[in-house]
């Protein structure tokens, strides 16, 4: 009962305390590794990819082309009917401006983390980075086009593209 | 239903950076409070469910298991339920089906989170929530998906960001006067807006600590709760709602999945009307705009309105709607799990109006408690009721 | 089946490797770090006991697993103690053969009602059995680091 | 107990060693599939709630509960995750239908490890951090102590295990579900590399990939939907100590725990009742320690039950005559509900060669695996006539 409590537990440590060996500290370096099956619906995304295309699957139930493209339409719960390959173009459906790296240490030059919503797609957005352009410029719809690295360098992954690039202003 | 269900006892530990206590001790000072609240010993408790987010945080692989003893489940019934960060609000769920289906008479439902021994930071788990193959090795930190969400709500209602910096000022004030908290501190809307950028639009004064810590309450089905005490709190209403993974195929300005959870559990408590009927609120604030988020979807304001609401004071301890008056995970800190559990423990604090100097005006009788989770998809919802 | 198009060369079927790259620091906890303190600063093993259940919990614990009331009656455990079980390892962690198979058992010390995990060394493979004493070999002082291995191991009791 | 609760629908994937050609979600999405086709019912219609079963490190992603909605038909549904055994998730869906706030609620449990490349060192992870793990050695260790101190207190032989591993792999060359069938002798198990003495390589149920989905509903719903329901009579789950230093080796009560409240539940069905039983043969070791702890035989026959043929899928007491994890493959989390699928198959007569004569009531039973000392039990019944 909060009012009648005086004290609450935990005994709250600084870093020092654990640098400087006041408190025991143990540390480990977990072995975690996987290779992890891409399957059907990704393997053939991610292939697509080395040919600097992006591919859908649509649903003919509900006309839904789906981006990154799963062999089922979750909606409609069925497996959807054909692949379609769409266009390396899009519109930026929300975006942000990061100045740190995937373990919070600050980076130098601020990525563009966007969704961009594929052309041809009713939804499907997929999320990467726009480059090219001084993060102040990108807009909500602006359109922008994937950039590939180039075939000799690709391997079948969502890096194959760099980044996307603003193609009107 | 089959039985109604009430929260008996509630404890909670500090929350802190870092804390010398491992998991299972966090896990039993919490357990220990919250059975001494309400006078029970451990053999009074039929079952236990523990919430935990991550086992990257805790550095335990199957870690509901390694927090068995200090969960007080030792040779009981013992499960552990797991919906990302809305984990916290699920637990009591969970500990209401096992109530309510009638098997227990009382479940012991402990939330613990010891993120500080991931390293190099505990951001550094987040990672690996991101798609293996199609998201991971773009290298995205956790904070992307909560920029690229606020900057979408920001951009669909032109929501000015001192507005969204309120809540952050609100609720790390409201956290001064709770003895758990972590970063409780008087600051202004200036002091937000200045405060360093990490990914626009969120910048440091956005964002809720990571912490260690645990929380625990005691559930008892109708006929036990009478005995156990004069003024259980009851469960009336609970919801979850999980959304499609495929979060970047998704509008994110609105949860509707949070929709969905409040209205199921709105129409299991009868509420018909949220706004007249919800006394006060403590929605899931990791982010201060995640506040605000939740609130429309729990229909407390219409889209796009709460944020008026956070800058004219409506939801302010003393306001008309009081929203986050513990302190919300901005001022009391975000040990995942267990910062949905402490939302839990401040409903049953305030509706026996003991929350002391955090104590909300008036005679609350009906409060709303929310926790989101997984990657911009999961929504879980408690009513309760004095 | 399921779904209308699946693979069917080996060439199409792909994988991508990956980990969890993270890394961890714990503590030991305040029940933890008074038993490892202990054996750091005097080799000293001890147990803490719980008066309502009538055990010695080792390694100790701040609260009784079984009652869950609250501890803090210390005690000091002999080093001696007699096998529960034990087995013969011949693989490491990584699933690597060891070059010399690893006896770990359970020791259940003297005065206690647990059993530490601990290797068994200085014994041969057939002489091993449940109920052997056997008593901790500690690191020199100078070595120890506050840590389970400041015990290398144990052996046989001096008959 | 007021209403009751039925299984109306199971569906798993073949098991296989590996699964290379499908991601984890298009083997879900086959499960899922099979199983909503066994109930006949819409997901997106019918199915009111999703428990799903996952451990992030076995999966290599946190928060995997995450990525379980789409591809079986629960996007913008109530779907919960449980961390533990799919029969720990069944337990779960259970209880959201007594609740009477559900009434028709889906089970999701997979199994993937042929994606894990460092399995022992993920194991290790499991351990204590701080007075375990440090000492570096074979998680197996765990297993070997147990059936070391087993062995010891029940007066079972090593034989006996293999004799279990031999019974159990033969059984699955008639299950066409199962990854490792084999015609193994006791002979060949014994004589298999020394892993952790007396655990031997054959001792230990080998992984296999798979995914299954079961379908529950309510009494009411369970009759409007399906000709056979099998109904849940009783249930219960345990966790004795996750301390090593704690454990009673040679027991297993947590098991123990888990079959008396199943059976208290059931009220007047009784181990003499029981006509097929699934339950965790992890390790050869582990069956007869269930078979003795669940109450079938006193401690230190079920070695002798075994060798007698009375555990044999035409004998009096069948276990695992689907092949169990030691021939069907273990299956991780999912271990249970394969335990469940393969006993409704039974209960419903549709086991096809491996179907056991006359099975009415069967008797799950599923184990956390090692470090763990955790499980849960459940009594099922069928009332076709």
């Amino acid at each position: 009962m909060s009012i009648k409590i005086k004290e609450y537990a935990g005994t709250p440590l600084r870093e020092e305390d654990l640098k400087q060996g006041k408190v025991l500290s143990f540390g480990y370096w977990p072995k975690a590794k996987y290779s992890w099956s891409a399957g059907v619906a990704i393997g053939r995304y991610l292939a697509e990819l080395r040919n600097a295309r992006v591919v859908g699957r649509q649903c003919d139930k509900c006309g839904r082309t789906a981006v990154p493209p799963r062999m089922f339409c979750e909606w409609c719960f069925r497996p959807n009917d054909r692949w379609v390959i769409l266009k390396d173009s899009g519109v930026v459906n929300t975006y942000s401006i990061s100045h740190i790296a995937a373990d919070a240490t600050r980076i130098e030059e601020p990525l563009i983390p966007t969704v961009i919503q594929i052309d041809g797609t009713t939804d499907a957005g997929i999320l990467h980075l726009v480059g090219e352009t001084d993060p102040k410029e990108v807009k909500f719809g602006m359109k922008v086009q994937a950039v590939w690295k180039r075939p000799e360098e690709r391997t079948g992954a969502i890096t194959d593209i760099r980044y996307f690039r603003p193609i009107e202003r | 239903m089959k039985k109604r269900v009430a929260v008996v006892g509630a404890g909670m530990t500090k929350f802190m950076r870092r804390a010398q206590e491992t998991g299972k001790e966090l896990a039993y000072e919490a357990a220990r409070m919250a059975l001494d609240s309400c006078g029970l010993r451990i053999e009074d408790i039929g079952s236990v469910t523990m919430g935990s987010a991550p086992d990257a945080f805790d550095g335990v692989h199957m870690k509901g298991e390694y927090l068995i003893d200090g969960a007080g489940a030792w040779r009981k019934p013992y499960m552990r339920n797991y919906v990302g960060g809305g984990t916290g609000v699920f637990a009591p769920i969970h500990g209401w089906q096992h109530v309510a289906s009638g098997l227990f008479d009382t479940c012991l439902v402990v939330c613990e989170e010891k993120m500080s021994s991931c390293r190099p930071h505990p951001q550094a788990a987040f990672l690996t929530i991101f798609d293996n193959l199609t998201e991971r090795p773009l290298g995205p930190n956790l904070v992307w998906i909560f920029a690229l969400e606020m900057h979408r709500y920001m951009h669909v209602h032109k929501i000015p960001k001192e507005k969204i910096a309120a809540v952050s000022v609100k609720n790390k004030r409201n956290a001064m006067d709770h003895p758990c908290a972590q970063l409780a501190q008087k600051i202004t809307v200036e002091d937000v807006l200045n405060s360093e950028v990490l990914v626009w639009p969120v910048q440091r004064l956005d964002i809720s600590p990571t912490s260690d810590g645990a929380a625990a309450v005691v559930l008892a089905s109708e006929d036990v709760a009478r005995k156990i005490t004069d003024s259980p709190v009851w469960i009336d209403g609970v919801g979850w709602n999980l959304d499609t993974a495929y979060w970047t195929n998704r509008d994110l300005y609105y949860p509707q999945y949070v929709e969905n959870a409040a209205k199921m559990a709105y129409q299991m408590a009868g509420i018909k009307n949220p706004r007249q009927e919800i006394d006060f609120a403590e929605p899931y604030d990791p982010f201060d705009y995640k506040e605000l988020h939740h609130m429309e979807g729990l229909m407390l304001c219409g889209k796009g309105e709460a944020p008026d609401l956070a800058w004219e004071g409506v939801t302010q301890r003393d306001g008309k709607l009081p929203v986050c008056p513990s302190g919300g995970l901005l001022g009391v800190g975000n040990p995942i799990a267990a910062a949905g559990l402490m939302k839990i423990c401040e409903l049953f604090w305030q509706l026996r109006r003991e929350a002391g100097k955090r104590q909300v005006p008036g005679d609350p009788k009906t409060a709303v408690a929310q926790a989101w989770g997984d990657l911009m998809q999961m929504g879980t919802v408690v009513v309760m009721r004095a | 089946m399921s779904f209308t198009e699946r693979i069917r060369s080996p060439e199409d079927v792909r994988h991508v490797k990956g980990e969890m790259p993270i890394n961890f620091l714990y503590t030991a906890g305040i029940a933890g770090e008074k038993f490892l303190r202990e054996i750091k600063e005097n080799a000293k093993i001890l147990g803490v006991r719980c008066r309502k259940c009538d055990i010695v919990h080792v390694p100790p614990k701040i609260y009784c697993e079984r009652c869950f009331e609250r501890l803090g009656d210390w005690t000091e455990l002999e080093s001696e103690g007699r096998i529960e079980t034990f087995t013969t390892c011949y693989f490491d962690a990584d699933g690597s053969r060891l070059a010399e198979p690893e006896i770990m058992a359970v020791i259940r010390l003297r005065g206690a009602n647990e059993g530490i995990i601990h290797r068994v060394r200085e014994i041969r493979d057939r002489e091993i059995h449940v109920g052997i004493e056997v008593k901790a070999v500690f690191r020199e002082k100078r070595d120890r680091m506050g840590s389970v291995l400041d015990i290398t191991h144990f052996e046989p009791s001096a008959p | 107990m007021a209403a009751r609760v039925a299984v109306i629908g199971v569906g798993m994937t073949q098991l296989r060693s590996i699964t290379p050609d499908l991601s984890y979600k298009e083997m879900m999405f086959e499960a899922a599939v099979k199983a909503y086709n066994d109930a006949q019912v819409d997901p997106r219609r019918d199915v009111q709630s999703f428990v799903c079963s996952s451990e992030d490190f076995w999966e290599g992603t946190s928060i995997f509960d995450e990525y379980v909605p789409d591809q079986i038909g629960a996007s913008l549904k109530p779907v919960c995750t449980i961390s533990g055994d799919g029969l720990y998730s069944l337990i779960t869906a259970y209880m959201q239908i007594s609740t009477g706030l559900i009434d028709v609620a889906a089970v999701e449990a997979h199994s993937k490890p042929s994606e894990i490349v460092s399995i022992r060192n993920i194991m290790s992870l499991a351990l204590d951090p701080i007075y375990v793990r440090p000492l570096a050695v074979d998680p197996y260790f765990v297993a070997g102590l147990e059936m070391m101190r087993y062995l010891h207190e029940s007066g079972n032989t090593r034989e006996q295990c293999a004799k279990v591993v031999e019974k159990n792999r033969m059984n699955a060359l008639r299950n066409p579900y199962a990854a490792h069938a084999s015609q193994t002798t006791a002979q060949d198990v014994l004589a298999s590399e020394a892993v952790c003495r007396p655990l031997g390589k054959m001792d230990i149920a080998e992984p296999a990939d798979g995914a299954a989905v079961a379908v529950l509903a309510s009494e009411k719903k369970a009759k409007d939907l399906c000709d056979d329901p099998v109904w849940i009579l009783g249930l219960g789950w345990c966790s004795d100590t996750p301390c090593l230093e704690a454990r009673e080796w040679g027991e297993a009560t947590y098991a123990k725990i888990a079959a008396d409240k199943a059976f208290k539940m059931a009220k007047e069905v009784r181990p003499k009742d029981i006509d097929v039983l699934e339950i965790d043969d992890s390790f050869s070791y582990k069956e007869l320690q269930h078979l003795e702890a669940i109450g079938f035989c006193k401690e230190g026959e079920a070695g002798v039950l075994t060798e007698k043929g009375v555990t044999a899928p035409d004998g009096e007491i069948p276990v695992n005559a689907s092949g169990g994890s030691l021939g069907m493959g273990y299956t991780f989390e999912m271990a249970g509900l394969q335990r469940l699928c393969e006993t409704v198959l039974q209960l419903q007569n549709r086991a096809g060669e491996h179907q056991v004569k006359n099975a009415r009531t069967g008797f799950i039973q599923c184990w956390r695996g090692i470090p763990t000392a955790s499980g849960a039990a459940m009594i099922l019944t069928s009332e076709r006539s």
